[in-house]
């Protein structure tokens, strides 16, 4: 992946470093950049927030700006909402997007709404950074995957970047937008590494990515999924069989563009997403295609790749079968390119 | 006047200018007036939707803000019309939201349940019981960060105080000593649930203790008792000493709203607290002190009567928004 | 429509009453049955509701049946939980379904997941009703449709009925299920009439409705929408357009059966409803057919009409706008039949 | 023994059999060895995710389930291993939860942060901070609608205090006066942020106040004043007396979870708690009081070393969910 076709004013250097590192990165940029920005949440102080994310950020900046909040993640949106409407920056950490369910009041019916509501008049730039998915053994209950919820939400944007740079880039791009905005990171990837660009730049919010060329097949995936995605498209080039990778990034906006332009040119479309299959981004994809100027180019029934009409399973081997592996993707997009479904 | 005869006056006589407390009286009318007004426009249809009246509650809401600027906030609530009036908004600008109208505060998106003026510091009604409270604690936070000095009321019911949003709000307000005064209009009643069944505590200032914070329980029809608390919460908070819990006790002589059959009250309850009229007792007790007379207040009634009646002209002859205009304002126009 | 396709166990009368009106039977009904039912929920006493669906039932049962709750929906909605996992079965009322927002973590990480996680071990037999949608002019935030949201969530059952006889079945159907339903009732359908059954009987949750049977398009619609659907389709039929509309009834599970075989016939799909569009119900219909062996019949690009990306306006005319009418479907449709789309 | 020497004895030695304090002991124990082996299975990789360890607070749960029979509930948290061994659940089938297996309480499925056992009134532990709060008010109008005198105990943390979960679930309970006790286990963080940091009030046992109910703060690592405030509090229940808050102050000796590098407090600090072990405490009590001697005590931890190692192999042996059944239990199988 090109990094540098989405980003606006990098410096021209990179440095290696982890997703975590590269989303502390952007924060430590944004708290010395502008002193309207603060962080906000459970534990993102001493502890170095739950996915060690915020790590030594309150050493450099002190409590002021790095605040830990008591275990109130509805008041604690809320403020955050509060704050943004009256002039500060915050970024509110969820230590699980789970708990986000405990907040969609603030998120949804405040933040989302205020500035329809009061015609333009009032403005929230609020960034929730929310970590997301299964793979780490914690349950039904810490490893679910919200993006689908939120992408239905006019007022909110909905990002979820795959790599690191994506991840530096898109909270800056959040911490920009004048409106809300919701990221998902997730927590296999923290400890990714990939080539930063070192200083200030953005990635735009509502472009996806097309991270590999290819003719014979789409595979939308998002997050996570980007990597499973591209390593079964790896094992399908060994066979002749070229699939194109979409990186979707955003899930509100969608980028239709970019997404109808591929399935134009493949005629065959796999969504692959982690959240439950009904009604996941999955769905809005396949949907978005079906009614575009691409519906005559398709080939072949749209697939998807979901999550299991299932909380998360504990058991680690239940757990791998909930959600799209490599070779489930690789096995789909074979029989999509083969013209077998 | 000699400094004893000055103590045994009431605080509001003794604390505020004679214009000041003109200006409240004249304020307390509008509300009314405005109430009457609105109650009016939707009986004849140019008010659509649902409304909730605060005709009863007019000390409350005045006396709060007496003492705020422009630069303080408040957050208010889905019986909010008094409280964007006591901030300082335009009831002309108010009607033509209601009436759905772009001229309206909103620009008609938000009509009654959104009713805000973020100019003269109102964030916002809310449709949302507790909605509120955080945010007041956020634009609390947002002060003390930046250094200002402006204090933030939150206006929330006795209804209200049973939500989750009122204990992590009071709870975070405290820890961080933020100047916000959280002002619960108790008028008994959340719709039609009894504070005396829904609370488990007498006073809902009685559970200002569970948040080290002061709380004072006041008679919400007594403007000066109103203006006192609020003096005092005010000034703690300006001093950097944190939040307050003050409860007004008052009563809405309406239904909750357009839809209540009334069923949960009785009529004594309510006309014993119609004939401790709020506004009445106000202006008697100006007359009383000297600070305006009998012809000076009907004067302070009939401006008052006259700014409902251009309101309303106003508001007729504003132009509806463009159908197509669905999707503005959702986003800021250079990131939609 | 003929009620009897969808009744198990229907006396054989039929008598006239709204949409509230047959609701609140089934709950009359219920709570004769079974002594362990219970309603809960803000102002469903004496005041009968929000929306006057409980009405006098206080008066019949007591207090102790029909409990006022305070202004405490996290709270409320976990105590209904609470008690169906223990013996009880709670039907909990939201007075508007946009204060679920509160309420998301009780329903979605407890309600739904108990028995999952618990390996089968518990039970959480809850019914929640939430009044929903537009058209009231209450704006933002007491207009929305969150079925998307709950259908997104495996371990809950999602229902729309959209005429009276549907929802006192479904709502009975609901107390005996075993698992947590979630009710859809649209406001403006409180005081629709129509013939309801008499006594006791369950309309199946997990089954469509063929409601007008056509052979040149298929609308699929839910809830207020079906009526729009179907008064486009009379004034389609003066046209010689023949349109099948189907009522979706139920959001989770998906009755897959019904929409593809109607496809199969028709060869072109219209999914109508009220929710935001992207990411609403229709996406996850729209895809469904796309990936089942539909595809091979569709004859156009699925269409879909969902509400607009914005939060639901205040002014009226705005309010209209933002949601799909009988003369949007009527366009769309008639395109679709005439192959212009 | 006089009445006069009885009265000065604990309440547990006065009240309890010497079999139910052995028991007691022996449960103590179990609760310790059980989370050093699930701490060490860890360790080897046989359990995968994160665990919260309640080693420290051992005295805190067994003394609260004391009183309570299976058909008494208890809802539980994160930290709910030693819950579920107080109420009585067997450590085989625990640890074959935690290993994932068909044979542990939620058949694989749930691990331990969902450890539950329905059977002996276990409504499970709960991975949402707060989620158990209001579960354990249903449970206890359950209990009231149906006539039956069983109380529910629900256990929380002294982070869970700040969530809104507890206000709403306090009140309510309050208000319906439901048999329902809050046992707060005040372990003086919630993960690495002090409740003299997080919560506006110095007990958490203040805040019983704001709901009309008696609050007491105990020593947690205190035996005899737990089982004491428990007693109390039970009778108030079954009596239809309404709820009541106890707080047990306590420590947790290990890290918040596996992932804790314990840098919020000092090696002191712990020190200080770990030489005020609640296990030796109770053992040394009994044996003073003549319940049992030395080489008793030694057999009652012995038992309890035998039934983890029994149990970690009943654990091995069981069989791993089959790879197609992701979607089983997710409705009854009926309704599936
Ligand atoms: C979260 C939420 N729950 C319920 C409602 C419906 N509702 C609107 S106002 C109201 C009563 C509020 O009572 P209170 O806080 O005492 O304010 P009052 O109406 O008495 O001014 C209710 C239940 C709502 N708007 N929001
Ligand atoms: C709603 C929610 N917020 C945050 C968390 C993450 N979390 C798990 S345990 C914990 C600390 C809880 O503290 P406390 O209630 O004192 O219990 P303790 O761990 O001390 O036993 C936190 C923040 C969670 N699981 N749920
Ligand atoms: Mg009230
Ligand atoms: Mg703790």
């Amino acid at each position: 992946m090109n990094a540098q076709t989405h980003i606006k004013e990098a410096g021209s250097k990179t440095r290696e470093m982890s997703y975590a590192e590269a989303i502390r990165d952007a924060m430590a940029i944004a708290l010395e950049r502008d002193p309207t920005v603060v962080l906000m949440g459970e534990d993102i102080g001493t502890y170095g927030g739950a996915f060690q994310v915020t790590g030594d950020l309150v050493d450099r900046f002190g409590k002021d700006r790095v605040m830990d909040t008591p275990i109130s993640e509805l008041g604690g949106a809320g403020v955050a909402v509060g704050a943004a409407l009256t002039g500060l920056k915050p970024i509110y950490e969820f230590q699980f997007s789970d708990f986000a369910a405990l907040a969609m009041e603030q998120i949804v019916n405040q933040a989302a709404k205020l500035r329809y509501m009061l015609g333009g008049e009032a403005a929230v730039p609020v960034v929730f950074r929310m970590p997301s998915g299964s793979g780490t053994g914690a349950a039904a209950q810490h490893s679910q995957s919200f993006e689908a919820w939120f992408g239905h939400v006019p007022g909110l944007k909905v990002v979820q970047p795959s790599t690191p740079a994506e991840a530096k880039g898109m909270l800056l791009a959040a911490l920009e937008d004048p409106d809300p905005v919701i990221v998902f990171e997730h927590k296999l990837l923290y400890k990714m590494k990939g080539e930063v660009p070192e200083g200030y730049y953005t990635t735009p919010i509502g472009k996806a990515a097309v991270v590999r060329v290819g003719k014979d097949v789409t595979i939308v995936a998002s997050a996570i999924m980007v990597h499973r995605a591209l390593e079964a498209a790896s094992k399908l080039a060994a066979e002749g069989i070229e699939a194109e990778v979409i990186d979707l990034r955003t899930v509100r906006p969608l980028d239709r563009e970019t997404i109808i332009a591929s399935v134009k040119k493949t005629g065959k479309l796999l969504c692959v997403y982690e959240g439950v299959r009904t009604l996941g981004v999955g769905a809005e994809i396949s949907a978005l295609v079906a009614e575009s100027e691409a519906f005559d180019y398709l080939d072949a029934p749209i697939q998807r790749l979901g999550g299991a009409e299932a909380p998360i399973p504990y058991n680690p081997d239940l757990e791998r079968a909930a959600v799209p592996q490599s070779p489930d993707i690789e096995s789909v997009a074979r029989k999509l390119a083969k013209g077998e479904v | 006047m000699a400094r004893d005869a000055q103590e045994n006056l009431p605080f509001a006589i003794r604390h505020f200018s004679p214009e000041a407390l003109k200006e409240a009286l004249r304020k307390m009318h509008l509300i009314r007036l405005f109430e009457e007004g609105a109650e009016e426009s939707y009986m004849r249809g140019l008010i659509h939707g649902t409304m909730h009246l605060s005709i009863g509650q007019e000390a409350s809401a005045v006396a709060t803000c007496m003492e705020l600027t422009d630069a303080d906030k408040i957050t208010s609530t889905h019986r909010g019309h008094g409280h964007c009036i006591a901030k300082g908004a335009d009831v002309g600008r108010m009607f033509a939201e209601f009436f759905g109208k772009e001229t309206g505060y909103c620009h008609g998106r938000g009509g009654s349940m959104h009713i805000a003026d973020v100019k003269t510091g109102n964030l916002g009604a809310n449709g949302i019981v507790g909605g509120g409270l955080p945010i007041a604690v956020g634009a609390g936070l947002t002060a003390k960060r930046l250094g200002r000095d402006d204090v933030t009321v939150c206006f929330f019911g006795d209804g209200a105080n049973n939500e989750g949003a009122f204990h992590e709000a009071l709870n975070m307000a405290s820890i961080w000593k933020l100047p916000v005064i959280f002002v619960c209009e108790n008028n008994k009643y959340g719709m039609s649930t009894a504070a005396a069944y829904a609370t488990a505590v007498p006073n809902i200032s009685d559970r200002a203790a569970a948040y080290s914070m002061p709380g004072v329980t006041v008679d919400g029809n007594d403007f000066s008792a109103v203006a006192e608390a609020l003096h005092i919460a005010i000034a703690r908070a300006r001093a950097g000493e944190g939040p307050s819990l003050v409860e007004n006790l008052t009563y809405r002589w309406r239904g909750h709203s357009k839809s209540d059959r009334n069923r949960y009250r009785t009529k004594d309850e309510i006309e014993d607290w119609m004939s401790r009229d709020p506004i009445q007792r106000f202006r008697a007790e100006l007359i009383a002190h000297g600070v305006l007379d009998e012809a000076g207040a009907e004067a302070v009634e009939a401006a008052a009567k006259d700014a409902v009646a251009q309101g309303i002209e106003f508001a007729k002859a504003g132009p509806a928004p463009a159908i197509t205009d669905v999707t503005k304002f959702v986003h800021a126009e250079a990131a939609a």
